[in-house]
């Protein structure tokens, strides 16, 4: 709690609610979780006190706000910080409207009211637009959705995404891959990684997308495999290609530069 | 004119009222497709017809909404059936604040909200428009901290019974009220 | 006999189609006794019957199930429906390789599975192949653990549209290749 509030608070006695302050004391309670913000207190006020927002007494408001907020303080309310903020606006712009206004001759100088205002006028208009949605017909509430119940027999239909031909085509996949399993007796000098990223480059250049399987060779075993992933590390770490892995766990090859000049 | 026969008639009112959510004539067809040969939109949507004439005396009528075509308990029953839902669904301001901002301004940010209701909107709010698939995350903003944007669905036009959100009631226009104290008071907006 | 007035046939039929739930003859009294003065339950019986009648030529049939009444699709739609209901099956990439490993090499167990697709399987995808009803078990490999092994059943077949499993797309004779290339490159295995 800051000092001001320390002080209006020796004030203010709680159970003595200042004449000019506009809500029923019991009401108090219900008013602080009506207001949706310190706009929505503001506006609430600023219609208690049934003058147009442009000709805002910043001075009486401010009292208002302030004596408001520090009530709610008192009575242990949790008061979001923006309450506070709020005040601390107020009060600036109530010290600034109490000075001469400074000569420039550049310009007039802007009111310091203006902004808030703008502000107030923009919450007032979705405040506003909020009502009118909430006085809309909701389903359930004012209207009402038909369903019937289904048929005692029900036949379900099966939709499979495959057939006997992708099938076939997986199996051949699958017998094409090299076993990880089988160790292979190949040195890795055989296998370059800057070779490797060039036949990945010369896929990608006629495809855009390339599954990540595509890319070994059975006989290469286990080796094959990690050298094709440092080739696809590589192009990922240089910005060639995206490294894509969906659902089905399966590495994609993505060409980034290809599909822009292509596209 | 086809003649239409009482089978049609039947299944798209059958589909309608077991779908579970709106259909759009397109959706019908798809779901006609599977079973027969193709059949013309054109001809769904004079089975449409017919399915709303025929429901004339009954409780039923034919709404499109947002996601399509519906049967809907007609309005003038709405008061009989209230004794079936004695529970009214209670949002608060502050939910609605954020939603009409979202539903005017989409796609909005958090931030963009919080500027305008001057407060931080709770996680809460967003979670619970989210979960009636009222909002939903339409991506995400190119600014620091890449904040998600969020838009209305159309389940929230849906259940507000409306096809689309030009359908939403205007914005109210303050600045026409205001505009004669503004000039008066001085010729400058901040 | 007392003259039903249509609002009276149209509020019940609404209560039916909104309930989400067959409602009994003494809910739907107090349903609507709510708003009104006593209805008597012959009188809404006598309504039922009317809303039965009412809808002969439509979708909807009035049945009495154990918890009361409702509207319900009439059976004979059930087929055109289907559609509506249909199961749509994305298999994953990891489970279609599995698949074609049992339809191609069957009887196969678990451990066969899992050198020819180099990585473990899990028992997720062999539960989801069973609960499809298109692999069974067939019985024990005679090794140490007694592994089950695994066929493809009538189901897969009739779900692919094949009599039998011979009509499975023959593979190009890749085996043999590689044969060829082991026994060049090295003549050993594992």
């Amino acid at each position: 709690m800051n000092s001001s509030a320390n002080q209006n608070l020796n004030q203010i006695n709680p159970s003595e609610l200042p004449s000019d302050l506009f809500i029923p004391p019991n009401a108090l309670e219900i008013c602080l979780e009506t207001f949706t913000g310190p706009l929505d207190l503001l506006w609430y006020l600023i219609k208690k006190q049934n003058i147009d927002i442009l000709d805002l007494e910043i001075a009486k408001i401010t009292d208002q706000y302030i004596e408001y907020i520090d009530l709610m303080e008192s009575l242990n309310f949790e008061l979001a910080a923006e309450y506070l903020v709020m005040a601390a606006t107020l009060a600036e712009i109530k010290s600034k409207m109490l000075l001469p206004p400074i000569e420039n001759d550049d310009e007039t100088e802007e009111d310091p009211r203006v902004a808030l205002i703008e502000r107030l006028k923009q919450y007032k208009i979705f405040k506003e637009a909020a009502g009118n949605i909430s006085s809309m017909p909701l389903v359930n509430d004012d209207f009402y959705v038909a369903s019937a119940g289904r048929p005692k027999v029900q036949k379900i239909q099966k939709v499979i995404n495959f057939d006997s031909y992708k099938l076939a085509q997986v199996m051949q996949e699958v017998l094409e891959r090299p076993k990880l399993k089988d160790s292979h007796k190949i040195d890795f000098e055989e296998l370059s990684t800057q070779e490797r990223i060039e036949f990945i480059f010369s896929i990608l250049s006629k495809k855009n997308l390339l599954g990540f399987y595509k890319t070994l060779r059975h006989s290469e075993g286990k080796i094959g495999v990690v050298v094709s992933f440092l080739a696809a590390l590589e192009l990922a770490k240089n910005g060639y290609v995206d490294l894509i892995q969906n659902e089905s766990r399966e590495i994609y090859i993505k060409s980034k530069i290809i599909g822009d000049q292509v596209g | 004119m086809i003649k239409l026969d009482k089978s049609l008639i039947n299944t798209i009112e059958a589909f309608l009222l077991t779908a579970g959510r709106p259909l759009t004539v397109s959706e019908i067809r798809d779901l006609l497709n599977e079973k027969e040969e193709s059949i013309e939109l054109g001809k769904i949507r004079q089975t449409l017809g017919e399915i709303e004439e025929r429901h004339r005396n009954t409780s039923l009528c034919l709404s499109e909404v947002a996601s399509g075509f519906r049967l809907q308990v007609k309005d003038e029953l709405s008061e009989s059936l209230s004794s079936l839902w004695s529970e009214k669904t209670r949002l608060s301001r502050s939910l609605m604040e954020t939603l009409a901002i979202i539903a005017y301004r989409q796609p909005v940010t958090r931030g963009d909200i919080e500027d305008i209701r001057g407060v931080q909107v709770s996680t809460k709010i967003i979670r619970n428009l989210l979960d009636k698939n009222w909002i939903k995350i339409s991506g995400h903003r190119d600014t620091p901290g890449r904040p998600a944007t969020y838009v209305t669905t159309k389940t929230f036009l849906d259940d507000l019974n409306l096809t689309r959100i030009s359908d939403l009631p205007e914005l109210p226009d303050i600045e026409q009220e205001d505009q004669t104290i503004i000039n008066t008071d001085q010729a400058q907006t901040g």
